[in-house]
Parts: C-alpha cells; structure tokens; sequence
C-alpha cells in the first residue's frame, strides 16, 4: 500500500472531522484553495471494501459505516425483569374478563390504572389492543394473546381457575386478613402470604 | 509560607513598576507585577531563574539578597504586601546572617540545611511547572487533534423480558376480587368489666386499706369463676387501670410507679 | 492492498461510529464477544501515516485526526477557555504524583490552593477524587482519570512528558526524603548550593 500524500491525508482528516456532509469546495476553502476532486476519489477508492466508506450525497461528501455492518452498531440486550403487583392484578384482569377497556379494568381494580402498565403487558406481548367498544368514547378495549397462553401454560382461557376454585384455594379470603398479613411484611412482598406452596408449581 | 491567591493586597497598577526593580544588577531588569506572582516562593523561583544557571547549581545567597532587595523596595514605596511576603523576608534575612557566621557559631538547623530545603523546594515547583508547560502543548483533544464530527453512535437496545408465573396471575385475581367484595363487619360479643362496676370496686377497696397497693390486687381473683376469662381479666384490668385514674382525679387516691411498666401502687387519701 | 476481514472491518466499523473513546471489552461486546485486540492492532498500523488515526489511551481506543493537520483544522470558534496557570499546575502535580492530597499539593505550590482550582480540573473531567488516605485526618486524595490520557493523547501515564527523568532525578520524591538523602551525602558536595555568587558563574 502506497502511503497517501498530504493532500490526500488533508482531506481525509477534514472529511473525518467535518460535523455534517460537506462538499468539495468547502473542503477545499479549508485546504487553501488546493483541487481536491481526485484525493476525494482515491479515498473513496481506498475506502470501498472498508468498514468505513467515503460516499458521495449529491454534492456533499461524507464518512459511513458500511451498511452492512449497521447491524453491529445496534446491541440489544435483554433483562429479566418480574412484573409488577399492579401489572400482574390488571394481566389478570384482561385475562378474566376480555375483552376489556381501561375504565372497566379500573372499575374491577378499584384503583386507577396507569398507561404504562397497559403498554408494559403489550411490551411483554401477553396484551393487545382488540379494537374499540361501540360505546360513547369508544374505548380501546385489550384482550391477551395468543404468547400469553403459552407463556402461562394454558390450552385456552377457560382452563383458568373460576371463582369457586379461586375460594377453595383461599384466594378470596377477605382482604382485611389479607392486608393485615401484607402490612407485617416489607412493602411489595405481600405474594408471600396467600401462597401455599404446592399450588404454586 | 502560603498566600491566599485572591488577596486584594496584591492587585496594584502595574505603571507602579515601569523601573527596574533591583539595584543589584541593572542588566537584569526586574519588571515586577505583584500580582505576578503566585506568592513568595513564585517570587523567588522568578528570581532564580534570572540567575539563568541550573538551579542546582544557584547561589541561595545571591537569592536572597534580590529577594530582599525587592522587599524593601516594595515596602519604600509603601506598597502593601501580603504577609507571606514579610514572613519569608525575614526567614531569609535569618538565613542570610546565620550563613554568614563562621560555620562554628552556626545555629541548629544549619544554615546549609535550610538553603538546600529551599532549593529543593525551588527544584520541584521548577519542575511542575516545566512539566505543566510541557503537558499543554501536548497535541490536544478537541484543540490540534479531533474525533470524528458525526459518529452514528453505538446503541445498546435494552429488552425487557418480563417474568410471571401462572400463580402470581391467579392469585392477582385473587386478591382483587377480594378486595372489590363487599364486606361485612361483625363485632364480637364480649364479656367486659364496665368502667362503673371497677369504679365502685377499687374505691370500695380503697377505703379499708390505707396502704400501697398494686393495681392489679383490686382485680377479682382468678378463683373467682366469673373472671376465669383472661379475655374478661384484660377488661377489668384496663377499666380497674382507668377507674385508678378518675379516682386520682377526684382527689380520694394517689399513684405512683417507680419505673417505666413498674407494678402500678395504689393508695387511698384519707378525708 | 489486501482487503480486510470481516473481523477488521467491522472494529473499524464500531470504532468510527462510537461517539466516545471506546475499550476493546467494549468493542468486543457489540461484536458477539470476538477477539479484537488484532484487529485493533492491524488496524492502528494500517491508519499509521494516514490523515486519520487509530490511537490507545489508557484501556481506551479512538480514531483522530492527524496531529500534524493540526493547522488545517483547528477551528475557527474560540478556543476553549484556556486553563490559568494556577490550574495547569495543579493538574500537572496530580499527573505526575497521583494520587495525592490538596496539601501535598499546597506544599510543592507554595501557595493554597483555591478550592475552585480542583473543581475545574474535575468539571474538565481530567481529575477526580480518588480515595482518602489513611492517615490522621483521612484527606481526600486526587488523582487524573482516563479523560485525561485520553484530551492529553497520553497512552498510559507513562508517557507524560519527561517523567523517567524527573523520577530519575528525585524531584518527584518529598522534599524531606530528598533532604535527607542529601545530608547524608559528603560535606563537600553539599556545599554546592550555598555557593556565593561568583562561584556559580
């Protein structure tokens, strides 16, 4: 490889440091009035094959990152988080009743419901919106998906517990205990309590 | 030895300094801004430096005679100088006068001694200085050399991936079913010692005993089949507890506890 | 000229369109966990003479322009608020004796040092604090940071200008261990110093 000449390296440090495409001219105005037309086309020939490319945008020039590498560029990485109490009440919610608006979610709940936790259970892909109620206001109504069955291990809607079942396994126990039992604990924890651990597998 | 760099003492005009400041030598002008100098020991390494030979080899002497040469005159012509100034002229008029003792009559620590620590002292903030210079016109960031103007930048996508379990789902509805049911509220009933049968009690007792005696001896005693009940035994204690306190109030008992959960005494007051 | 691999390419890549001096761990990480240390030096030698150039700063690598274009780039707007010398000082002490405390500072600077002074070095982000040293008064001890190698073009503290002969010298041990030292030296060599005028002409 041929080292390149000063104009050439000129240029490429210009065109590196510029802080948008930049054309021929104003390059040139930086290197004192110098012809820069063939440095530009040797770096760009230099450059084609690189992991960086010189590409030319009408009249402005500038540095990209090959296309095909622009996969590299983006990472993902994923974290397990658990859902929140509220998430899980208002996943539930949806589950039991679908389809479902937000007021109506509210009303069950007893407690306002913040947008977020509605988009965290679509982000989760266990909740869609499943279109609008022909109501006054027409709500957006939400029902589950087809990956929350699967991630719950359900054939289909009906295999969850009704509400009988839900008594006999002293899910319904009334809520002062409940909240008596919940309030001894450290705020957040309060699952603990109603757990008896071999429903629970 | 230190000097507050903001000290208004040494913001003076400079047209005061036009001059030569040193008599000693007229080829070195000494074109003193006090507020030059970042405190004595700038000052003298200044000075030191006019001597344009390496400092390991200056003559401390000849130092502090400029140094004192420029501090009287500083002082002829009534400028104010900073304390640290005056401080380090005398030091160094100390110097001067034990260095030229013969070495007999030489105080401890030895002149020799204190003349190296100052030029050692000269040596390093010499040095620090050299190398601050040398730092700066290094080839800088942002000033001779530059990142690239544009970068796309490198991402990193946070993904959640939520977590549930079939039981926490359940149990979820569970507890908001719970919750939304209508409840009911039953209170039990309870056998209980009324305030009025512990206050005739305790004041009946009170009037055949004139001694201390504890809150809980007014209670019935358990033998009594009626107050088996340790539900009902609370009861007369809480009530036995306030009727104690309305008799205190009235004037016909005193209390008194000797430490915090101590046995409660009670006493009647005769009349 | 041999084209790169896909390797090469795609560090180059990375470190093009980083908007920060990045590590090779760093590197590595976007890149599926592959071995880049090569990669980073065929790369440094094949940009070796080129108007742009891949550097080492500490554990971090970036591309820069050229030192020697220097003139034909250095920006037209204002240069950033230059240091006062009080400041450059301070730096230069923490750089060469780190980690150190504000009175050891002090104690080589003759003066006190103006609680701002420090600031500005850490709001520049060259200095940071670095511990307490554990001794009467636990002070706070400064010491510079990898921003600094990296704004200074430094690639290991090392490589700050003439510090093997400062070492060398002494003149970065305490005045005291110095004093010391040279007491104990022959009488006749430590009266050098004390030389009268006209024996250091």
């Amino acid at each position: 490889m041929s080292a390149p000449d000063d104009l050439v390296r000129a240029v490429e440090a210009a065109l590196f440091a510029a802080e948008a495409p930049i054309s021929a001219e104003e390059i040139s105005l930086h290197l004192g009035g110098a012809k820069v037309s063939d440095a530009l086309e040797e770096l760009a020939s230099h450059y084609a094959g690189r992991g960086v490319q010189l590409v030319r945008r009408g009249k402005l020039w500038h540095f990209q990152t090959a296309p095909d590498l622009a996969h590299l560029l983006r990472r993902e990485r994923e974290e397990s988080r658990r859902l929140s109490r509220a998430a899980t009440e208002v996943l539930a919610i949806v589950a039991y009743h679908e389809p479902v608006s937000r007021a109506e979610i509210e009303a069950i709940r007893g407690v306002q419901t913040a947008k977020g936790t509605l988009d965290v259970l679509m982000e989760a892909g266990w909740v869609r919106i499943a279109g609008r109620r022909e109501v006054p206001g027409r709500p957006v109504i939400y029902a589950t998906t087809p990956e929350f069955l699967t991630h719950f291990g359900l054939e289909s809607r009906r295999d969850l517990p009704g509400i009988d079942e839900l008594r006999a396994a002293g899910l319904l126990d009334p809520v002062e205990d409940a909240l008596a039992e919940a309030l001894q604990e450290p705020a957040g924890e309060s699952d603990a309590p109603l757990a008896s651990g071999d429903e629970s597998a | 030895m230190t000097q507050d760099v903001d000290s208004p003492a040494l913001s003076l005009p400079a047209d005061d300094w036009d001059g030569p400041a040193a008599a000693a030598s007229e080829d070195t002008a000494l074109y003193l801004e006090l507020d030059g100098w970042e405190g004595p020991l700038d000052l003298l390494l200044d000075l030191a430096r006019r001597q344009k030979v390496d400092l390991r080899r200056i003559s401390i002497l000849e130092l502090v005679d400029q140094y004192l040469t420029y501090i009287e005159r500083a002082e002829a012509l009534r400028l104010e100088l900073a304390a640290d100034y005056l401080v380090m002229a005398a030091w160094l008029a100390y110097l001067k006068s034990a260095m030229l003792l013969p070495r007999e009559e030489q105080p401890d620590p030895s002149p020799e001694e204190l003349a190296l620590r100052l030029q050692l002292r000269l040596q390093r903030l010499a040095a620090m200085r050299d190398a601050a210079a040398r730092l700066m016109g290094r080839d800088r960031l942002g000033r001779d050399v530059f990142l690239r103007g544009a970068p796309e930048g490198l991402r990193v996508d946070r993904k959640h991936k939520w977590q549930c379990d079939w039981f926490a789902l359940v149990q979820a509805y569970g507890q908001v079913k719970a919750r939304t049911q209508p409840v009911v509220h039953m209170v039990r009933d309870r056998m209980v010692m009324t305030l009025d049968s512990a206050l005739a009690r305790v004041s009946s007792l009170l009037g055949v005993n004139l001694d201390w005696m504890e809150l809980r001896d007014f209670l019935p005693p358990p033998s009594d089949a009626a107050y088996a009940d340790p539900r009902l035994r609370r009861s007369a204690l809480a009530s036995s507890f306030v009727a104690a306190l309305e008799l205190a109030r009235l004037g016909k008992a005193e209390l008194a506890q000797e430490q915090v959960f101590g046995p409660l005494m009670l006493r009647g007051i005769k009349g």
